[in-house]
């Protein structure tokens, strides 16, 4: 109990982000919308590893170490799935994932 | 209410707006924008978890860096004019995250089922253990707790410089970022027009049909050769 | 005789104390808390716009006089009611909208320009205990409200609808997105030595040592120093608003006060890194005889001179120029830098503590300055003779190339004349 | 630490507040006249051509990319620097390497002509 907010707040609240992240990534007809809905799933995650970095284990850091590994990860997912992107689009006009059913360009 | 608590509800309420809004635009530019409103409540959540330093990395990292990325994108790629956001699955998708939604928060809800308490106590019967007890230990909210949380930040430093710790993790991440920033840049980056595979690909077929189309005139000539040189000697007969 | 330097000293502080303790007896106790950090903040802002007013006359005054110009001298006593007569005009211009813009993004945009403007003084300290918040992230809370304020240019130039706003806005965020890179590698050899990153830690350190920081990394000021003018817009690298090249920039089609907030938020954001300098490198509010606001107010003057005097001077840079500079120069040299500075602290070390930890040589202050300022310097000499070389052989590469395709180009039109 | 925050988010309200009646209170003062050649898009008189939304060159992109490495990485070492007083040697080579993989990604960059404007 930190204040008053208690733990499980937290949990719903990325939880209901995950989700709509996932429901983004998943239901989007655009692959840069996807890339948005992984960055949102990616924001939930670190909600839950510092919430219970705060609540269980503050003295450690492993929350918090990992809370910024997440952050690279997002970072270098987001350059590299843009940059595919730019490259799909330049080649086939298109971004749609769906219209992308070819293995060659 | 406490205050924290009217914080944090208002923050979830722009949070969860701002992700649906994302999820949902037609506009592209739009949902980058919302994109970054839902960053920066994330960031108040950091606040409220009291680690300020990730607050202000989530402003430098997500909407300093990772939004400009996404806007230039947008940028690079119009004309793609979209009649619908969502794609042909998006019902059953939306059913699905809803479902996962559900089954979440009743794991989450402390009272009255504590089904977490159900599944972590099934998980140590499975490695052999005895079943119940609590799941988490909280720490108490004391002024240890507050010193300890005020230097995060300096024992997250010393941690990632100690390879006994997460030394490794951070070379790793360095190399990751490397990987990820050179192979954006091979990926992205505008070549010499036929370099690029589409024009190789097209090159080559139109060398073949050159080839094809040469070898054809080449053998009507031949064909037409003998037909000729026969008129001529007719020619000459006369 | 001392109480009444005290008093004059912790002016600010007595005040505040009392509106807070008056506000405090009237209200129950968590609103009271919130009307006093509102009180704060306003009283934070009308302090930046007065000295934004105050130094928009200055500046004019001060680069006519550097161009032969006489400079504002209509509005009131030599002109010193210009700031005011602006304000009006601007007020009473009409707000023209593009029919094509996209509403909400063209509107909001000024806004937030000046909101994150603003929002870096929180950290700011103007005296002893005379500080919005004393964050202790304060630096890079800084940095962080710098770099999400890039967005808002983004915006303004996307909700223009106009080609112009648009390619005005891209070319800015590469640069402002450029210089951020030196500007926050140039803070971390402070944080190493300081041990902290609250700026009231940072002038406390110098004041304590006596050194201030300017001394021991003359490399990372001027470094800071370059990336503020171009994060600010700032008039040798003001490519934002090149007139002569994109009209405008990414504010061509605001008008009256939407204009006017974009301005005063680069205004104060210029302000801002002049302030933050001044905490920095020249140790901030302390200073001796003269009372803490007065010495930052002098201090910030005369950087911001310093800005004036740029601006008055030299000509504006060209967008490959200004680029080649960050990436080719400054981030390299920066990073070197705090490499070099990481050996050098492990290696000097001025605390006997340390020694027995982690080992070292033993050295006063004023030394451990002077070899790490000594590394600085050297490091920047280095640099802008392995850069002048570079460049030089460039031109020289060039030159032949011209020379070279001159004479083909002759002989070729000889060959045609005979 | 939270109630340390507490001030930047009050700031954050009451200047936005503040600066947001400035555009409302201009509107009531000044002049409305608005005609389709005011509204137009301004681009020095001459008529606009398509639309303004155009496609841009890829070159921002790989600057951004640049950018990325660094901010990124440069977030990592703050942390470090604020422990650096306390910590082994060891620990500074290892963090030395990080900062040596963030300045390969320049050069890689640069070798490969993406700092060059054109």
């Amino acid at each position: 109990m930190l204040n008053g907010i208690p733990l499980h707040w937290f949990l719903l609240v990325a939880a209901a982000l995950f989700c709509l992240g996932l429901f983004g990534a998943l239901a989007r007809k655009n692959a840069i919308a996807v890339l948005m809905g992984v960055e949102l799933m990616l924001n939930a995650v670190n909600i839950n590893l510092l919430a219970f970095w705060r609540y269980v284990n503050p003295a450690g850091t492993g929350g918090l170490a990992f809370t910024a590994f997440v952050f690279i990860v997002a970072a270098a997912e987001a350059a590299v799935g843009l940059a595919l992107i730019i490259s799909v689009y330049r080649n086939t006009q298109s971004i749609d994932p769906e219209k992308l059913d070819q293995m060659k360009l | 209410m406490e205050v924290s608590q009217i914080v944090f509800l208002i923050l979830t309420v722009t949070l969860l707006g701002a992700a649906a809004l994302v999820v949902t635009t037609k506009n592209l530019f739009h949902a980058a924008l919302y994109l970054i409103v839902s960053f920066f409540s994330v960031a108040g959540m950091y606040v409220l978890l009291e680690a300020g330093f990730f607050a202000a990395a989530q402003l430098l990292v997500y909407i300093g860096a990772i939004s400009i990325l996404f806007i230039f994108a947008v940028m690079l790629t119009r004309g793609t004019a979209l009649i619908t956001p969502l794609n042909s699955q998006a019902g059953a998708v939306g059913v699905m995250s809803a479902i996962m939604f559900a089954i979440l928060a009743v794991f989450l809800w402390p009272a009255p089922i504590r089904l977490q308490e159900v599944i972590l106590g099934g998980f140590r019967l499975l490695r052999g253990g005895t079943y119940g007890g609590e799941p988490w230990q909280f720490v108490p909210n004391n002024a240890d707790t507050a010193a300890v949380v005020n230097n995060a930040t300096l024992r997250l430093g010393a941690a990632l410089g100690d390879f006994a710790q997460y030394g490794a993790l951070l070379l790793l991440s360095g190399a990751l970022l490397l990987v990820g920033v050179i192979g954006s840049i091979w990926v992205a980056r505008e070549r010499k027009i036929a370099d690029t595979r589409a024009d190789r690909s097209e090159a080559a077929a139109d060398a073949r049909h050159e080839a094809q189309l040469e070898s054809e005139a080449e053998a009507r000539e031949a064909a037409a050769l003998p037909a000729g040189a026969h008129a001529a000697s007719v020619e000459g007969q006369h | 005789m001392d109480a009444i330097f005290d008093s004059i000293n912790n002016l600010v502080k007595i005040i505040g104390d009392a509106i807070a303790g008056l506000v405090g007896s009237l209200l129950p106790h968590p609103i009271s808390d919130i009307v006093v950090m509102a009180l704060g903040t306003l009283a934070i802002f009308i302090v930046v716009l007065t000295l934004c007013a105050g130094l928009t006359y200055l500046e004019r005054k001060l680069v006519a006089r550097i161009q032969d110009r006489i400079g504002p001298n209509m509005a009131g006593p030599k002109g010193l009611l210009l700031p005011i007569a602006d304000a009006i005009k601007l007020f009473t211009k009409e707000l023209t909208t593009p029919a094509a813009a996209d509403k909400w993004v063209y509107n909001l945009a000024p806004i937030i320009v000046m909101v994150f403007a603003v929002l870096t003084y929180a950290v700011v300290p103007f005296a002893p205990d005379v500080i919005g918040t004393n964050l202790n992230i304060g630096v890079f809370y800084i940095i962080a409200i710098g770099s999400a304020s890039t967005i808002a240019i983004l915006m303004a130039g996307w909700g223009s609808r106009n080609k112009f706003s648009l390619l005005g806005a891209f070319r800015t965020v590469a640069q402002l997105i450029g210089y951020e890179v030196p500007m926050l590698l140039n803070l971390i050899p402070i944080i190493m030595l300081t041990g902290s990153m609250s700026l009231v830690d940072i002038v406390e350190r110098q004041w304590n040592t006596g050194v201030p920081f300017l001394i021991y990394f003359p490399l990372s000021a001027l470094c800071f120093l370059i990336s503020g003018l171009a994060e600010t817009g700032r008039s040798p690298v003001d490519l934002l608003e090149a007139e002569s090249e994109i009209v405008a920039g990414f504010h061509v089609e605001y008008s009256g006060m939407k204009f006017g907030l974009i301005m005063i938020g680069e205004y104060a954001n210029s302000l801002a890194i002049a302030v933050v300098f001044v905490s920095l490198f020249l140790g901030g509010y302390r200073g001796p005889i003269l009372p803490p606001y007065l010495w930052l107010l002098i201090k910030t003057l005369l950087v911001f001179f310093g800005f004036m005097w740029l601006r008055g001077t030299l000509p504006r840079v060209r967008i490959d120029q200004l680029l080649n500079m960050n990436w080719k120069f400054l981030v390299p040299i920066s990073v070197v830098h705090i490499l070099l500075i990481m050996f050098e602290g492990k290696l000097f070390v001025t605390d006997p503590a340390r020694i027995a930890a982690t080992g070292g040589i033993l050295v006063p202050v004023l030394l451990q300055a002077v070899i790490m300022g000594g590394t600085s310097i050297g490091l920047l000499l280095g640099g802008l003779l392995l850069a002048g070389r570079s460049v030089r052989g460039e031109r020289l590469q060039h030159d032949a190339d011209m020379t070279a395709r001159r004479t083909a180009n002759q002989k070729a039109a000889m060959a045609l004349v005979k | 630490m939270r109630t340390d925050f507490a001030f930047v988010g009050v700031m954050l309200l009451v200047v936005f507040g503040a600066v947001a009646v400035v555009p409302v209170l201009n509107g009531l003062l000044g002049p409305k006249k608005p005609n389709a050649a005011k509204q137009a898009t301004y681009e020095c008189g001459m008529e606009t051509v398509g639309d303004a939304w155009v496609q841009f060159r890829v070159q921002y992109y790989l600057f951004a990319l640049i950018f990325v490495l660094f901010d990124v990485g440069g977030v990592l070492l703050f942390p470090f620097a604020l422990a650096y007083n306390g910590v082994a040697i060891w620990s500074v080579l290892v963090v030395m390497l990080f900062a040596g993989t963030l300045l390969a990604g320049l050069f890689y960059a640069w070798r490969k002509g993406v700092l060059t404007w054109d």
